[in-house]
């Protein structure tokens, strides 16, 4: 093996793998440097830490759309990110009528499920019109094509929804029963984060669950193994293909509203970056793979909140907490770099490009 | 003199064993075949040779290069090219660019050169073009030259990839099985094609084969890989009755089928 | 053959509901309404009236086509209903409108709206109208299929050059105060917005007839035409261009010169990307990347601000260039290994990275954070300093002519066809002997190259650099204009250009739309025509591979 | 295709050419402006234009503006019998899109005054095209000190803004926290645009020079969402007062979770106009209890604002104001035209003649105008933002804020 690797390095190797060790030096350097300086407590880290799987609970929920629709057609489902925009966006409305109606805190789980409800019907919707217009036409395209199709999709969903709802910002209401946190001994949960968590580890099992056990699971990974052998099986492929959508579209709708629980305000912008951060999360913990697409987000919304404060700051950058996106994003590259099928692999049989 | 040394070369897929302990030796200017059931490890080795996979054990020599686990340019450099079970071709660039894609080691032209088309450059390009122009009439081709590859019918676009092999002035030449989807008279022609090049051009020839008309007829040694293990290796007529091959082909037929499934 | 005359209807309802669907969309993003300003010909219609009428009559017209055989009567039919199914969706907007307050959610629904659609006679009788409307539209549908090809031909072109025409009023006016005499005479033909009617007479007989007469003729589309061209004749085109691209700002004042200045960076930039993409088949997201580095090493190396250096903007240009290109080498090197579609994620994450960092407070001190760097020097040819926009425009064109000769020469190098083998089958090109990375890396490299040097003009051209300019949307700009323009094709690339970054440059309320129309433009392309306005040549077939993807936006 | 256009165009060049004899006859009117004058016919409207952002990223903030521009508009009706005609371009909230816009419209003569431009990245470049043209320009949201800083390379002649320079507005604020409110330890946030890094700049200067000490100055995104981590960092070096003068967005969810970061839950926080409404309100629920907002002095603001312009704007647009600058768009508007009653000569058949220099000495003369955004008047340099910043005091659904200083 050893010999082998001596053989084949290359110029490239070298180069990328003296880059990856100078940015692992620079971040372990940085967290000594802060954990000695003491600066921040360690109830803080524990807050940051919380902060973190909350977010990371949104990114997983986003993820799961991207995971299955690739997992099943190879393809980057760029505009997954305005699938997720559309609902939540969309829900506020619903919102402000249920509080119209007076129900928003007199019956909050009843509000809390409608507005889901109508979230995840919206994004659901959106996603499967995109597929049976957009992608499925394009099924057999070379692997660029589709590509190009989500993204120009995906600027036409988010121009689309600033010319229907505006471009002003959309408050998403409070929720009395979910205000305040909890102690558990020293450490404060609030209870939005705790339902963002939670919500984003049922939605996973729920997924995987579909996928692994139910019929329509099964004849999800055999498309995903191979279009032409699941359709002489009798298959429908395209029916298959539409559900992945619509699962897609549905746990979107739902990452939505925890997302307003969490930051209760909607825009037409607010899927963009969100779903790039969640994409991350998918190729983080190997894309096409459920459960890894929900340890990846929550790795990611740890490194997110607890990374600036711990890598950047030890190393005398100011205001670190700007440049947390390019601490995503720098994982990104280096995960595809060093280990391409991210940390629990792919679990479907990959095409090579 | 020996051109090919292939020596317990072993090729892994997670648990499966595609390829084990293979030992195989090509003389120069040899045309050798390699048998045996599908998913037995045929093109796993060819893959080896070319360097697309790296095998955990053994090694591989070209003459006197070490060539294990060199990247597949490097290989191509040394002079080993192929042709694939499923033609590969330039799809959407013509007959005389595939041509010329496959003569690229031996081309200087860079990006200085591509711009500026200094006399070198102009005069390398040239003589590239007249080259591609006979190796397109060599393997018959002539006048096909401005077509878009994937318009060629299948006998020709199998020929414009020998071609593109060729093209790279290769030293030992493995055709994964050329003659598949040919009808008895096209077979046939194949086969004299093949016997053509190596006397024409000396090229050793390593042949991956079904057919056993096809490899009975041209191939002066034959390996029998079953399994990933060469259970055999001889001469045509040797093979021909060896019980091992036989068994291996008639016998464990049904086995070949989850084998298939796995490689 | 025998004309079968049996018809689903259900093909035209369908038709009805994609083109009426399509008008209220645009309705109620608030298209119409903003282009309800603008009359093409002045008091008779608006651009708005067209948006919401067009997306009817064409789908209506595309049904028809598609059923060429029916006998007349069946097709007069089918275009009426299909135009009525289309003007009553309309309705239904309308009436629902004024009933409950879409306005709550949608926030286009406006009573202006209404009025437009209803053509301001009220909800009653604006319905009906609109209806009826919906029968002509059928109706004309049908007769424009059923007239001779040639006069169909002119009526379309004549229409055609009125709406662009009427469209381009005020630039034309604009323009036209630098003529002198001329100016008040060609405003004769315009109104304060949009043709005067006798204008939009003139120009429809004009261009009727024009094209009317030119039927028959044996005409090429210039794609074909150009390719076709003898190498002398060729030449001869690209040098009458040229005197004409030499002379355009004097004729055109500074108005047009910006717009031109930025057409031309953007065709610098997309000369490079179209060798990453269309070329080597790399897709870069994160192609803004090299622009900023190319602007802010101008910027760093010439603007007092900072005091680091002064040179001045020529002694720059080297290292901006020197360092786009290593920029290019190192982003390429990790990310090159790396899967199609995965490529195209991690280098948007570059481009962000890099916007980033300059927008960073850490490295403010050498990058001028988010106040920029200012005082940035600008070229200067011994005395003169090319500060004006009509000066810059031939620094832009002199870099244009080298970048576009480079891209030329090496689409048909050695290295040109590695790129294609690579493009086609990165495994087999491998087995060529071809070294994927290094082939790749210069690839990317040149891309970078080139959208450096548009960086270093543009910091020129603006003085200042922000990181504000440097964001996502560049990149998108830039992949738009190459694919429109059609994927490897070099002059594809212009066309591209012209399109999509003049046509909002041009049409203010345009600019408000630019993105949701990009996002349509990008989708529409890929499923009607992948290959793109102008394709290239060798290349034509090429995104139709396994299976042709001609089908229509939606069914 | 295009060589086509072309012979189109030369070809109406021709036909109009046989028009040549009828032109507009020349007016009796004398021009002895410096700059000119621009003519209006019997019936032409008034030509205004504005260059703002309008789409991308930043859009709220021009497509707000501009809005409050057309609501003075339709309020207006007429100026001395014209109507008012509005057109514009793109600034793109960059120095590229200023430099289209203000090219673009420095081409049309017939444009009397130009409202913009929304970010002052935009105006540096774009300013000088407008003001060569001899337009006055009006800005609603420009905030950079250098505009308006005499001897500025970045000043010229004829702009003029209805929004707050960073200087008084930072300055107002550093001495509210130290003087009023006694802190000592302040931290400071922005977004890394140009309105915000300099008035936390001008903040923090201030501050400091006062004796005040700046514990740390964070940076966030304004697109991001969890601030948790800039708050953290923050809260580890302790300050009594944290001053934010960023927009709704970032400010309502930094507000919000401001109060879930251990250490900061009693630290008084401070935004600046940018955070300066109802949305803010909304977006940051009952967190907004006790946030201090710095804003020109409403006083004059109040009532009319919510009595008149509201309504008027949300019957218009849909929509309640989407960002913070519509009501100083709404102000600029209502100064040109009262510049224009003012300087415009009148024809006996209606024919306007609007003497630009005129017109762009009677904007900077603007003395105790009575707008939305408090009593206006301009300085030489065309500072015309009411110079009396007040500080209000936010509650839980209420707007606008309680006033509390000075």
């Amino acid at each position: 093996m050893l010999r082998n690797w001596t053989q084949r390095v290359t110029l490239t190797d070298i180069i990328v793998w003296a880059l990856g060790i100078l940015i692992l030096i620079g971040v372990i350097w940085g967290s000594i440097v802060t954990l000695n300086t003491g600066k921040y407590s360690t109830s803080t880290w524990i807050d940051l830490t919380i902060t973190g799987l909350a977010l990371g609970g949104v990114y997983a929920l986003i993820a799961l759309g991207y995971t299955l629709v690739y997992g099943i057609l190879r393809m980057i489902n760029f505009a997954h990110s305005e699938v997720f925009m559309s609902g939540p966006f969309t829900a506020t409305f619903a919102a402000q009528a249920l509080i119209a109606l007076g129900w928003w805190n007199t019956y909050p789980i009843l509000s809390l499920v409608i507005v889901m409800l109508v979230s995840a019907a919206v994004s659901a919707s959106i996603a499967i019109l995109l597929e049976r217009i957009a992608y499925r036409p394009l099924r057999h395209a070379p692997r660029l094509v589709p590509l190009i199709t989500a993204i120009g999709a995906s600027f036409f969903l988010q121009y689309t929804f600033r010319g229907l709802y505006g471009s002003g910002l959309k408050p998403f209401p409070d929720m009395e029963i979910f205000s305040g946190f909890w102690l558990i001994g020293t450490v404060r949960i609030f209870k939005t984060q705790a339902v963002a968590i939670l919500g984003a580890f049922i939605m996973m099992l729920v997924l995987y669950t579909i996928v692994q056990r139910t019929k329509i699971g099964k004849a999800m990974r055999s498309v995903s193994e191979d279009k032409e052998v699941a359709a002489l099986m009798g298959i429908n492929v395209d029916r298959v293909i539409t559900t992945t959508f619509a699962l897609g579209g549905i746990s979107a709708g739902i990452a939505g509203i925890l997302y307003l629980l969490l930051f209760p305000v909607a825009h037409f912008f607010m899927g963009f970056f969100p779903g790039l951060k969640a994409f991350t999360a998918a190729v983080l913990g190997g894309i096409g793979n459920v459960p890894g697409a929900f340890l990846g987000a929550m790795v990611l919304g740890l490194l997110e909140s607890v990374g600036p404060s711990l890598f950047l700051d030890g190393l005398g950058i100011p205001a670190p907490n700007q440049l947390k996106d390019a601490i995503a994003f720098t994982i990104l590259v280096f995960i595809l770099i060093f280990r391409p099928s991210g940390l629990l692999g792919e679990r479907l049989t990959q095409a090579k490009a | 003199m020996t051109l090919l040394v292939a020596k317990n070369v072993t090729k892994r897929f997670g648990g499966l064993v595609a390829l084990n302990k293979i030992d195989i030796e090509m003389k120069d200017n040899a045309i050798q075949s390699i048998i045996g059931p599908n998913g037995a490890g045929k093109t796993t080795f060819f893959n080896c040779v070319t360097g697309f996979y790296t095998p955990e054990e053994g090694d591989i020599l070209l003459g006197e290069h070490n060539i294990t686990g060199l990247s597949p340019d490097r290989v191509t450099q040394l002079g080993i090219s192929r042709t694939y079970q499923n033609i590969r071709l330039f799809k959407n660039m013509t007959s005389v660019e595939n041509i010329l894609v496959g003569m690229h080691p031996h081309l200087k032209a860079g990006l200085i050169g591509g711009i500026f088309r200094g006399p070198l450059t102009r005069k390398e390009e040239a003589e590239a073009l007249k080259e591609a122009r006979r190796i397109l009439n060599f393997v018959g081709l002539k006048g096909r030259g401005d077509m878009m590859a994937k318009n060629l019918p299948y006998g020709e676009q199998r020929r414009l990839e020998i071609g593109r092999a060729l093209a790279s002035k290769p030293k030992l030449l493995l055709l994964d099985e050329p003659t598949a989807g040919m009808n008895p008279s096209e077979t046939h022609e194949m086969m004299n094609f093949i016997r053509h090049l190596r006397d024409e051009l000396g090229v050793t020839i390593l042949l991956i084969e079904h057919q056993m008309r096809v490899v009975m007829g041209i191939s002066e040694l034959i390996s029998v890989l079953d399994f990933g293990e060469k259970i055999a290796e001889g001469t045509p007529v040797e093979i021909q009755n060896n019980p091992h091959v036989i068994e291996a082909y008639l016998g464990r037929g049904a086995a070949s089928g989850l084998v298939q499934a796995a490689a | 053959m025998e004309t079968n005359t049996s018809f689903s209807w259900k093909e035209f309802v369908k038709a009805g509901l994609l083109g009426g669907a399509v008008a209220v969309l645009l309705s109620l993003v608030g298209m119409v309404a903003a282009f309800s300003g603008r009359y093409i010909v002045s008091g008779v219609f608006t651009m708005g009236q067209v948006l919401f009428i067009a997306p009817i009559l064409l789908s209506t017209y595309a049904a028809l086509r598609r059923n060429r055989q029916l006998t007349n009567s069946n097709l007069f039919m089918a275009g009426l209903l299909s135009g009525l199914v289309g003007s009553a969706i309309l309705a239904l907007l309308v009436l629902i409108g004024s009933m409950v307050n879409l306005r709550a959610m949608l926030i286009n629904a406006s009573p202006e709206l209404y009025g437009i659609l209803t053509f301001g006679r009220g909800t009653g009788l604006g319905i009906v109208i609109l209806l009826g409307l919906g029968l002509l539209i059928g109706a004309a549908a049908a007769g424009f299929l059923l007239l001779p090809d040639r006069i169909r031909h002119a009526l379309t072109q004549a229409i055609i050059w009125v709406l662009l025409i009427g469209l381009l009023r005020d630039l034309i006016v604009t323009v036209s105060f630098r003529w002198g005499p001329l100016s008040s005479i060609v405003r004769q033909l315009f109104a304060v917005s949009g043709l005067t009617i006798i204008g939009a007479l003139i120009l429809f007989l004009l261009v009727g007839g024009v094209s009317y007469w030119r039927w028959g003729r044996p005409k090429r589309d210039a794609a074909e035409s150009f390719n076709q061209q003898r190498p002398a004749a060729r030449w001869l085109t690209i040098g009458i261009t040229g005197l004409i691209l030499l002379f355009l700002p004097l004729i055109l004042g500074t108005f047009f010169s910006e717009i031109l200045d930025n057409v031309s960076m953007y065709i610098l930039m997309g000369l490079g990307l179209n060798i990453v993409v269309g070329f080597a088949g790399l897709l870069d997201l994160g192609y803004v990347a090299f622009f900023a580095i190319g602007a802010y090493t101008i910027g760093i190396l010439t603007s007092p601000e900072l005091g680091i250096a002064t040179m001045s903007w020529w002694e720059a240009l080297p290292f901006a260039l020197l360092a786009s290109f290593l920029a290019g080498f190192v982003l390429g090197l990790p990310v090159l290994k790396m899967r199609g579609d995965y490529l195209a994620i991690v280098t948007l994450g570059f481009g962000e990275i890099v916007r980033l960092l300059v927008l960073s407070d850490w490295l403010r001190p050498w990058l001028g954070g988010s106040q920029g760097i200012q005082r940035i020097a600008q070229p200067s040819i011994g005395p003169l300093v090319l500060n004006t926009q009509q000066e810059l425009y031939y620094l832009f064109l002199i870099g244009l002519g080298l970048v576009a000769f480079i891209a030329w020469r090496l689409k048909d190098s050695r290295l040109g066809r590695s790129w294609m083998a690579l493009r086609e089958d990165e495994d087999v090109a491998m087995a060529m002997g071809i070294n994927h990375v290094s082939t790749k890396l210069l690839a990317f490299a040149t891309g970078a190259l080139f959208s450096g040097l548009a960086g270093a003009i543009f910091a020129a051209k603006l003085t200042s650099v922000y990181p504000h300019s440097m964001n996502f949307l560049v990149s998108i700009n830039v992949l738009s204009l190459i694919i429109i323009g059609g994927m490897g094709s070099i002059p594809g690339v212009f066309i591209g250009a012209l399109v999509l970054i003049a046509a909002p440059d041009l049409l203010r309320e345009f600019a408000e739309f630019r993105y949701l129309v990009y996002g349509a433009l990008l989708v529409v392309m890929m499923l009607t025509r992948p290959e793109g306005l102008w394709p290239e040549k060798r290349r034509q077939l090429e995104l139709h591979e396994e299976e042709p993807a001609v089908v229509p936006a939606a069914d | 295709m295009f060589k086509r256009s072309y012979a189109l165009l030369a070809l109406l060049v021709i036909a109009g050419m046989a028009l040549a004899a009828c032109g507009p006859a020349a007016s009796a009117f004398e021009c002895t402006d410096a700059l000119g004058c621009v003519t209006v016919g019997p019936g032409e409207p008034i030509h205004l234009a504005y260059a703002m952002v309008i789409s991308g990223a930043d859009e709220t903030l021009g497509v707000d503006s501009r809005n409050g521009v057309e609501v003075a508009i339709s309020q207006k009706g007429q100026v001395l019998g014209h109507d008012i005609q509005l057109t514009g371009e793109d600034e793109g909230c960059s120095a590229e899109g200023g430099q289209a816009a203000g090219t673009k419209l420095a081409a049309d003569p017939t444009i009397v005054a130009v409202f913009g431009t929304s970010c002052s990245s935009a105006a540096r470049v774009a300013v000088p095209l407008l003001s060569q043209a001899g337009f006055a320009i009006i800005s609603a949201s420009n905030t950079a000190p250098d505009l308006t800083e005499a001897g500025n390379e970045n000043n010229h002649p004829g702009y003029l803004r209805t929004a707050h320079n960073d200087e008084i507005q930072g300055a107002a604020a550093a001495q509210f926290a130290f003087e009023e409110l006694g802190v000592t330890q302040a931290a400071t946030i922005h977004d890394g645009s140009l309105y915000a890094e300099k008035l936390q700049e001008v903040f923090a200067t201030t501050f400091e020079e006062m004796g005040g000490t700046i514990t740390t100055t964070e940076a966030v995104d304004p697109n991001g969402t969890d601030f948790k981590g800039a708050l953290t960092s923050i809260a580890a070096t302790e300050p009594e007062f944290i001053y934010m003068p960023i927009f709704v967005n970032a400010g309502s969810l930094i507000t919000r979770q401001a109060k879930e970061v251990p250490g900061l839950e009693e630290v008084r926080l401070m935004g600046a106009d940018g955070m300066f409404s109802p949305d803010l309100v909304e977006g940051a629920g009952d967190a907004v209890e006790g946030l201090f907002l710095s804003s020109p002095d409403l006083a004059s603001f109040g009532p009319e604002y919510q009595s008149t312009f509201l309504p008027k704007y949300e019957e218009m647009f849909g929509t309640e104001p989407i960002s913070v600058f519509h009501a100083h768009g709404y102000d600029a508007a209502n100064m040109v035209f009262a510049a224009i009653e003012q300087v415009a000569v009148q024809d006996p058949d209606g024919t306007l003649h609007i003497p630009r220099q005129a017109l762009r000495d009677a904007l900077y003369a603007t003395k105790d105008f009575k707008g939305l955004t408090g009593n206006l008047t301009c300085t030489p340099t065309g500072d015309c933002a009411d110079p009396k910043i007040a500080v209000y005091e936010s509650h839980p659904g209420q707007f606008p804020p309680d006033r509390i200083w000075p």
